[in-house]
């Protein structure tokens, strides 16, 4: 709760910042902000309670994703310093939002009602749909934001509806309540429904198939640091949220909730990963990747007893990966109309460390030791066997081999063509974030009990 | 005081809630006048709401009622951040028929 | 003292290479692969005098990982097999300029670095990420430095590595299944699970992908070639000289002991695909055009002998694999860099445009044509013991193993006479040809002098690994 | 058939009426106008409810701000006229066919599950009068309340920096 | 004491080979010919040495070194064996091997690798020592690939012309076949005893009481398919005749004297085992009297002069291999010791009219040489009244044993053989006729340069052609000094001096009279009628077939080298390419499949959003509506 009330607290002195014209103390000052929020967190971690009528549940859980979600931001804030550069006079706007889309993430994990549920998600969309759409002037931005929005909104309403009948099944929004509500007998159909319905929405939010069409379009038109922050920091609350519903409400896993579970997440893996084979642009492809990637967590769900330390594992692994790779992205591509793979031609030779940043990055996407992204897919293969679904498992590993085709054409891309352009050198900030970023991927990868036994 | 719902039943706002919202639903995909598209979400929006009043009034409590208005702040800050995008959109564009926006794709 | 600080030196020195810069990479590069060696030679010693060199440190906890290292005799000689082998690698390219030297020697580094934590590991996840990152050098080594045309190389090398990599994705599905069994991924707390025969032959299978496409295995060899042709030579070596035995040190460690109900009851499909392999890259080795096409189909058949050799679950198919592998090793990191000697002077490798050197190279000729023998398995050469062993173990099963395996040396001698006959005999070439460097010849004279040394006495090997090999003998009998 | 039924009735058909002709209108502002009708039927049902407070802030928020804001837009884009081409076949099957799934599904769902209960539970206790509403609100829900007025600020903050003009941009 | 000098045999050639490799260039040519000389005369002196030992103590010397080869049931040492055979063999090896020694000193005088020829040469002797030597089945078999290669370096030394580099390949891989069925034949001999050392073996076999005969054959059998790679029977002789593309001298110790006789020293050493396989025995013999036949008919009409040697010696090797096969070992021996003198000699002869030539081998261009090189035309005289079995010199005696033998077990195989010596007795003196008589049929340039050779390359001719003519003495039907020595090896009694009655005098008539009559008809045909063979595209009818080695060398191509390079090519362009579009097939697959999916992303939220609705109620359907 304390973490969630700094965070609002923080998003408001941004807005104060730009009122006193100390735009420059913005984003450091943010930075430090974020750095003694996630000490806050440390201590909400280690003193799980409920808050202010069970709205807030503050537990290892939420506690532990916060963490995540705050470590995120930092990075994307920090990008931000660099992003913003010609857009000076908007950047209080652009890091508030970011804060309070870091507030409703929190909100979306800790929450102990589902109004908390809701205003969280929508808090997120919200921010989502305004930094989609942020750069006024490009056509293609605003496609992306209005695509966002309406699809977006539409799924909103499912959520709302999901809510509504898990209301008017229960009479409660309090997760407790209706989680011991649950395990008597007597359940009115509007229960499962509702919570099917919340599912599919999340379903949405995480872009899962066949839920997932808004994700590469929007990905791409995107600004770039937007992009970063849908593909990572968005997709891990989404996942997560997704994963807290299913767990706390107690909902009935039947045999057919588990098998429908299984179906989307083959279905996002095998799309996510065939579809992304032809895609041209890298923000697009990352998006495809995203959508395998969503397919992969979902597999947490077939089996949600001890998988939350996975899940956290992964979506970590997942996010400092993604964060490292659109860090390289917002280099290469910052003088550039698109983010096309033409404009990583020849990195490797102009700028070895980050061609190798991305290169780790993506390779610990595709799931190669040393790097985190082998461990999360291990530790996910080996909950998902132990839960009997092999199936899943083998086609979660084909899956792995035809993701490894895009990433390596990108990989390719950056050492076997020429440079058909001069690269200026590269801001520190950029550097800063890439390196730090894959560190503690790979350390993550040499230390997984870090991680998952977070949540053990 | 009477449970108006002996009166009417449940089932009905149920049907009638699904019903619009299927109007809404249909709305979204059958237009492509982007503020009509809007409209027809706000119309999804209104028949939940109708639905947590008619179950607020089923369970004889007053949360339902309670996130109706969050509900109502929601798709107000909806509106205001899609109208939002669609001017910016307009100002590009000129229009906003959405099936002009097909530059994202493949 | 324990192993583990073998991997610390490698790891090190791919770091120290990487700093030292493009100029002294190759110095530094070499100082640590000889420093590998030498400590590999007192772990040998180690070994020898009883002490205990075995690492084991838990790892992650949940689930139950370890960092386990294990060097039995098996383990040291392809240690020893590696550790010499790098050493000989970097120098051999001595006489070559790499753009961007010292990433290129990292690499190196860090994949003899993978490759000997491959050798050693006792725990399965371990073993299982030191074989997936010992793929990924020799990916940008393959890629980066390698030869022809950019987009065929890109393709080729591309096609390796998913191949690879779909094959031991399936043996980590394996693992995870086995890990759900026994609790811990430990070789032996594997070995001693009592799997029922549907599951032996499940991850019998799922292991075999992952060693039938790195050996590689017929029909699952096609990356092959292309590779080795693609690679820049200093890959090709390490490619085939040490990577390939990866997988059939894999398949004598992990595969037979712990699914060997399904090894035994599937025998003759694996024993016969190895041989198909024999005789499939003999007969395709005949008319290559390019010698490393050649040569690398002509690794195919041995490799597919070894194999052969292995799944016969005898003692003698075991030892003569191991023999085999490590005269292997050396012989085809001998015959690669004479591809590579030639290439420097003629900058081809289509062999129709080679011929008449051996009038103008006698050094070269010479050591060229013992290399030629010694893959052909003349006695006296360290492959002729390994073969042997190899096509006597075969001949106990079935004598009709032994016939067709033996083609290999009829076959075998055809296509490589053939080989050399028009890569260095016939009318002096117009083109000049200059003997060999004193580089050249070190690197082949040591290489051809351990083949020779350990052709006549390969008692010391046969020692080390023997003792190792029966205790996988012994897992592989307990169901009976 | 009570009163009750019948002004339940009568409601629902506007609600869905109007509904149906603010989305099949072709004149924006029409829609608009239809749409006002059709929140103000929904209004209606909240009174039938006994839900006073709620019909008022329904009235207010939708029709009163949110409407006129679609009405503002449409007038500012100068929307008001039959602008919109003829849509293609696929179009209209795929929304009729969508709309007919959604409907048939969800009602046969319904259908399906156990019948409710007969007897609507009459606690007698007050629930829905602005104080008890207020209590809630500002008690129990006084965290999503504020979290709310976080979820307005950003909408606030998105609209203006989607509408602000950059400085260096001139 | 034994083990140095054991040692010494083996390494002195082997020393003379590194030296001449890493210093022969640098002291010259006569010089690294002297050293390759001195150290396999070296060998011989070590070997009379031992053969002195042997005939006295009359025990064998067993030598172990060191453990070598380890195999689950067994052992392999590496270790030398020296007995009575082995020290035989020895003693023609090295001495054979020192004369031709110093014959190659003048005679590759003129090739700037000379040194390396006696590089060769030496390393060959010492391959044959080990070959011999070996105390087990294995080191024999090091010997016996190391001679193979030596026998490819050396047919092949003049390694720019290719013609000469692929007989050179094609030796070398024909011997790699009869190789495979020696290691057959070694492995299954290993499972069945596990042993592979003679001494031991004998013991196994002769102390069993139930062998697994069976396996036994065909461990024999696999055994001989190897002698007969090594020692050019039928089917795999077509190597020897082209191996002709090597220097003479190679031709005369490697393809004549020592190392095809390989065959036949395995087929002694193991002949305990043969003993044992009736069957398999009968095979050699079989075959050895039809390649003796085949081989003879060929000769009849070959033109170049080596060629007619190379399938004489083919025939010869028949001839022992039909010994071989009537268990008549010790026969087999000691033709193979005849042979040895008189092959060398006319080989060394043959090498003596080419030098003189200048390189010509044609028999059509010879003629008349007589009156030049006298001792040439002697010895090669004596050396083909031997071959041709003529008493009383070395040949008639050790093929006189064989037809006898022969005669005893069957009258086919006897009369087969004996038409084979008529044969051998028509081609040799139709070589010596076309050679050394009537006027010299080459080129004026030539005939100016005809002189006689050098002393270096007479001495060894002179020797070879005294031992020709005497070497018989060493078993003489009566009284054979030779199955007395060898006895020791056998199990079976050696058949003791045949009882002379008139079946065997008149036997010896028919052999003499037999030889008498080729001689004739070829003095008819070339003296008298002064016949010359006509030129290559005049020949016809059966002469044609002959002349072209019944067309065998053509068949092999075409069922063997043609299809299997045909199929090389198949797998080439057809099977990997196949296997490897099945794996781009699946890339194919996949890219299509994005291909068609991105037509799916076509940027439409309405299409977007009616996925999303279809997908909603499906996934509600199938949870709610489909029970």
């Amino acid at each position: 709760m304390n973490t969630l009330i700094a965070i609002i607290g923080l998003g408001v002195l941004c807005l104060l910042f730009e009122i006193f014209e100390a735009r420059k103390a913005i984003i450091p000052v943010t930075i430090i902000g974020l750095l003694a929020i996630l000490g806050l967190d440390i201590t909400d971690y280690a003193n799980p309670q409920s808050y202010y009528n069970n709205m807030i549940i503050v537990s290892k859980f939420s506690a532990a994703f916060s963490g995540l979600f705050i470590i995120l931001t930092i990075f994307l804030v920090t990008l931000a310093h660099k992003f913003y550069q010609n857009n000076q006079s908007k950047i209080s706007d652009f890091i508030a939002i970011k804060i309070f889309l870091l507030a409703g993430a929190v909100a979306m994990v800790s929450f102990g009602n589902l109004a908390m549920y809701f205003l969280g998600i929508e808090v997120l969309s919200i921010a989502l749909y305004i930094l989609a759409s942020s750069n006024r002037l490009s056509i293609k931005s605003n496609e992306a934001g209005l695509k966002y929005f309406l699809m977006g909104s539409f799924a909103s309403g499912i959520i709302l509806f999901g809510i509504c009948l898990i209301y008017g099944a229960m009479g409660s929004f309090d997760v407790t309540e209706i989680s011991e509500l649950s395990r008597s007998a007597e359940l009115p159909v509007w229960f499962p429904i509702g919570i099917v319905l919340v599912f599919i929405g999340m379903l949405f939010k995480i872009a899962a198939v066949p839920f997932h069409f808004w994700a590469p379009d929007v990905y791409e038109g995107s600004p770039a640091l937007t992009t970063a922050l849908m593909s990572t920091l968005a997709k891990v609350v989404a996942i997560a949220t997704l994963y807290k519903l299913v767990t706390i409400m107690n909902a009935d896993l039947s045999g057919n909730f588990q098998m429908m579970i299984v179906i989307v997440s083959m279905a996002s893996m095998t799309v996510g990963n065939i579809m992304a084979l032809r895609q041209v642009n890298v923000k697009r492809m990352l998006a495809f990747s995203g959508i395998s990637h969503a397919g992969f967590m979902l597999m947490t769900l077939v089996s949600t007893a001890n998988a939350a330390g996975t899940l956290l594992y992964y979506t970590s692994a997942y996010a400092l990966a993604g964060i490292a790779a659109f860090s390289v992205i917002l280099y290469v591509c910052k003088n550039n109309e698109n983010e096309d793979i033409t404009n990583f031609h020849g990195l490797g030779k102009t700028n070895p460390l980050l061609a190798a940043i991305l290169t780790a990055a993506l390779l610990s996407m595709a799931g190669i030791p040393i790097f985190s992204g082998f461990f999360a897919k291990l530790f996910l293969f080996n909950q998902t066997i132990q839960a009997g679904f092999i199936a899943l498992v083998i086609v979660a590993v084909v899956n792995s081999i035809i993701s490894v085709g895009y990433y390596f054409k990108l990989i390719l891309a950056m050492y076997t063509k020429e440079s058909n352009e001069v690269r200026t050198a590269t801001p520190a900030v950029i550097y800063i974030v890439a390196v730090v970023s894959i560190v503690l991927n790979i350390a993550l990868g040499l230390f997984p009990s870090m991680v998952l036994d977070l949540l053990a | 005081m009477n449970n108006i719902l002996n009166e009417i039943g449940i089932e009905n706002y149920i049907f009638l809630s699904v019903i619009l919202f299927s109007i809404g639903v249909f709305g979204v995909l059958y237009r492509r006048n982007a503020i009509i598209v809007f409209m027809s979400i706000e119309i999804m929006l209104n028949a939940v709401n109708l639905l947590f009043v008619a179950f607020s009034t089923y369970h004889q409590d007053a949360q339902g009622q309670v996130f109706v208005f969050f509900s109502m702040a929601v798709a107000a800050a909806e509106v205001a951040v899609g109208l939002a995008i669609l001017v910016s959109i307009f100002r590009n564009l000129g229009s906003i028929d959405i099936n002009n926006l097909k530059n994202l794709k493949g | 003292m324990n192993v583990s600080l073998i991997l610390i030196i490698l790891l090190v020195g791919a770091f120290a290479t990487y700093l030292a810069g493009d100029k002294l990479a190759s110095k530094v590069a070499l100082l640590f692969s000889i420093a590998s060696l030498g400590f590999s030679i007192v772990l040998l010693n180690q070994y020898n005098l009883g002490e205990n060199i075995n690492f084991i440190n838990q790892w992650i906890n949940q689930p139950n990982v370890s960092f386990a290292l294990n060097a039995d005799g098996l383990a040291i000689a392809m240690l020893l097999l590696t550790t010499a082998l790098t050493p000989i690698i970097i120098y051999s390219s001595f006489g070559n300029e790499y753009k961007n030297a010292k990433s290129f020697y990292a690499l190196i580094l860090f994949m003899a670095f993978a490759m000997c934590g491959t050798f050693l590991a006792a725990d399965g996840l371990l073993y299982y990420i030191f074989w997936e990152l010992a793929l990924i050098p020799i990916y940008f080594i393959a890629l980066i430095w390698g030869n022809g045309d950019v987009e065929e190389r890109k393709k080729a090398v591309v096609k390796f590595f998913i191949y690879t990599l779909a094959g031991s994705l399936f043996m980590l599905v394996a693992f995870i299944y086995l890990y759900q069994k026994a609790g811990s991924f430990l070789i032996q707390d594997l070995y001693n699970l009592n799997l029922t025969a549907s599951e032996q032959l499940w991850i019998f299978l799922a292991f075999f992908l992952a060693y039938a496409i790195k050996i590689p295995i017929i029909p699952f060899h096609t990356w092959q070639a292309n590779v080795y042709q693609k690679a820049p030579t200093v890959g090709t070596m390490l490619l085939s000289g040490i990577m390939l035995k990866m997988g059939l040190y894999s398949v004598i460690r992990w595969q037979l002991p712990i699914a060997p109900l399904a090894a035994k009851e599937y025998m003759y499909i694996f024993i016969g695909l190895g041989i198909a392999g024999v005789i499939y890259g003999s007969i395709v080795a005949l008319r290559q055009r390019d010698l490393k096409k050649l040569l690398a189909y002509s690794s195919l058949a041995h490799v597919g002998l070894i194999a052969a050799g292995s799944y016969t679950l005898t003692i003698d198919g075991l030892r003569g694999a191991v023999l085999q592998m490590i005269a292997h090793g050396f012989v085809v990191v001998g015959l690669f860099f004479a591809s590579e000697i030639i290439y420097r002077r003629y900058e081809t490798r289509v062999i129709a445009e080679m011929g008449g050197i051996r009038s103008q190279a006698v050094k070269f000729a010479s050591l060229f044509m013992i290399l030629v023998l010694a893959s052909v398995a003349l006695p006296t050469t360290f492959n002729f013991v390994g073969e042997f062993t190899v096509l006597y173990s075969l001949s106990q099963i079935n004598v009709w193993f032994a016939v067709l395996g033996g083609t290999t040396i009829i076959l075998g001698a055809y296509y490589m006479l053939k080989m050399y006959q028009h890569v260095m005999l016939g009318e002096t070439n117009a083109k000049p040809f200059a003997d060999v460097t004193f580089n050249e010849a070190t690197t082949l004279v040591i290489i051809v002098a351990v083949l020779f040394f350990f052709g006549m006495y390969p008692k010391p090997i046969t020692d080390l690994i023997t003792p190792s090999l029966e205790n996988i003998i012994t897992q592989i009998n307990r169901i009976n | 058939m009570s009163t009750i039924l019948i002004i339940f009735c009568v409601l629902a058909a506007i609600t869905l009426a109007t509904a149906f002709l603010a989305i099949f209108s072709r004149n924006p502002i029409h829609s608009a106008l239809y749409l006002v009708i059709c929140f103000f039927s929904i209004a209606g049902h909240y009174l039938l409810l006994n839900s006073q407070f709620l019909a008022i802030v329904h009235v207010i928020v939708y029709s009163g701000a949110i409407m006129i804001l679609f009405l503002f837009t449409i007038m500012l884009m100068n929307l008001n006229k039959e602008n919109e081409v003829h849509k293609p076949r696929i179009t209209r099957l795929g929304a009729i066919v969508s709309f007919g799934l959604i409907c048939v599904v969800l009602i046969l769902v319904f259908i399906n599950s156990k019948p409710i209960v007969g007897e609507y539970i009459t606690t007698g206790e007050d629930y829905q009068s602005i104080k008890v509403l207020g209590k809630v609100l500002l008690n129990e829900y006084m965290v999503p309340f504020e979290f709310a007025s976080i979820l307005l600020l950003v909408a606030m903050i998105g609209t203006v920096l989607l509408s602000k003009k950059e400085k260096t941009e001139k | 004491m034994n083990t140095n000098l054991a040692l010494l045999l083996l390494l002195a050639p082997f020393l003379g080979f590194l030296f001449n490799i890493f210093f022969g260039k640098s002291i010259g040519k006569t010089a690294s010919g002297v050293i390759g000389t001195l150290t396999v005369a070296l060998s011989f002196a070590v070997t009379l040495y031992f053969f002195g030992q042997i005939s006295v103590s009359k025990t064998p010397i067993q030598i172990q070194l060191f453990d070598w080869i380890q195999i689950s049931n067994f052992k392999v040492d590496f270790g030398f064996l020296l007995d009575q055979l082995s020290v035989l063999w020895l003693l023609f090896v090295t001495g054979i091997g020192s004369l031709i020694h110093v014959y190659s000193i003048s005679y590759m005088h003129d090739d700037e690798n000379m040194h390396k020829f006696f590089a060769y040469l030496n390393l060959f002797v010492f391959f044959m020592i080990t070959l011999v030597i070996g105390s087990n089945l294995l080191v024999l078999f090091i010997g016996w690939e190391g001679v193979g290669l030596c026998s490819y370096l050396l047919i092949g030394f003049w390694h720019k012309n290719q013609d000469f580099n692929d007989a050179a390949k094609k030796a070398f891989i024909m011997n790699r076949i009869g190789d495979l069925g020696l290691l057959i034949g070694i492995f299954i001999i290993g499972s069945l005893f596990s042993t592979l050392d003679y001494a031991t073996l004998k013991t196994a076999i002769t102390g069993a009481t139930n062998l697994d005969l069976y396996w036994i054959s065909i461990a024999a059998f696999a055994l001989f398919i190897g002698a007969c790679g090594k020692s050019a029977q039928i089917p795999l002789y077509t190597w020897l005749p082209d191996a002709m593309a090597g220097p003479t001298p190679v031709s005369a110790l490697i393809h004549a004297a020592t190392m095809v006789t390989a065959g036949i020293f395995m087929i002694t050493r193991l002949n305990y085992v043969f003993d044992l396989a009736p069957d398999v025995q009968n095979i050699i013999a079989i075959v050895g009297a039809v390649t003796s036949l085949v081989a003879a008919t060929i000769a009849l009409v070959q033109t170049d002069i080596k060629k007619v040697l190379a399938y004489s010696t083919v025939s010869q090797l028949g001839l022992m291999f039909l010994a071989l096969g009537l268990g008549a070992y010790e026969v087999a021996v000691f033709h193979v010791i005849t042979h040895a003198f008189f092959k060398a000699c006319l080989f060394l002869g043959s090498g003596s009219v080419i030098h003189a030539l200048h390189g010509e081998q044609d028999m059509r261009k010879m003629g008349g040489l007589k009156k030049v090189m006298g001792i040439t035309f002697i010895t090669f005289l004596l050396s083909s009244l031997a071959i041709s079995g003529i008493p009383p010199f070395s040949g008639f005696f050790s093929k006189d044993e064989i037809l006898m033998v022969a005669f005893e077990h069957n009258k086919v195989l006897w009369f087969i053989a004996s038409l084979a010596s008529l044969l051998t007795a028509f081609y040799m003196f139709r070589l010596l006729y076309l050679t050394f008589f009537k006027e010299f049929r080459g080129t004026a340039e030539q005939k100016s340069h005809l002189h006689e050779s050098p002393s270096l390359i007479t001495f060894p001719l002179i020797v070879l052609a005294i031992l020709a003519t005497v070497g018989g003495l060493i078993s003489l039907p009566t009284n054979s000094w030779l199955n007395g020595y060898l006895s020791p090896l056998f199990s079976k009694e050696v058949h003791e001096a045949h009882h002379f009655g008139t079946t065997e005098y008149a036997l010896m008539a028919i052999a003499v009279i037999a030889g008498l009559v080729g001689i004739g008809v070829a003095y008819s045909k070339y003296i008298k009628q002064n016949q010359v063979p006509v030129e290559d595209a005049e020949i016809t009818g059966f002469s044609k077939v002959l002349y072209n080695k019944y067309y065998v060398d053509e068949f092999y191509n075409v069922l063997f080298v043609n299809s299997i390079n045909g199929l090389s090519k198949f797998f080439r362009d057809y099977v990997e390419t196949t296997l490897s579009s099945a794996v781009f097939g699946l890339e194919k697959i996949a890219n299509e499949l994005a291909f068609q999916g991105k037509k799916l992303q076509s940027g439409s939220i309405g299409f977007y959003l009616f996925v999303f609705v279809i997908g909603l109620c499906t996934i509600i359907t199938y949870l709610f509506l489909a029970q």
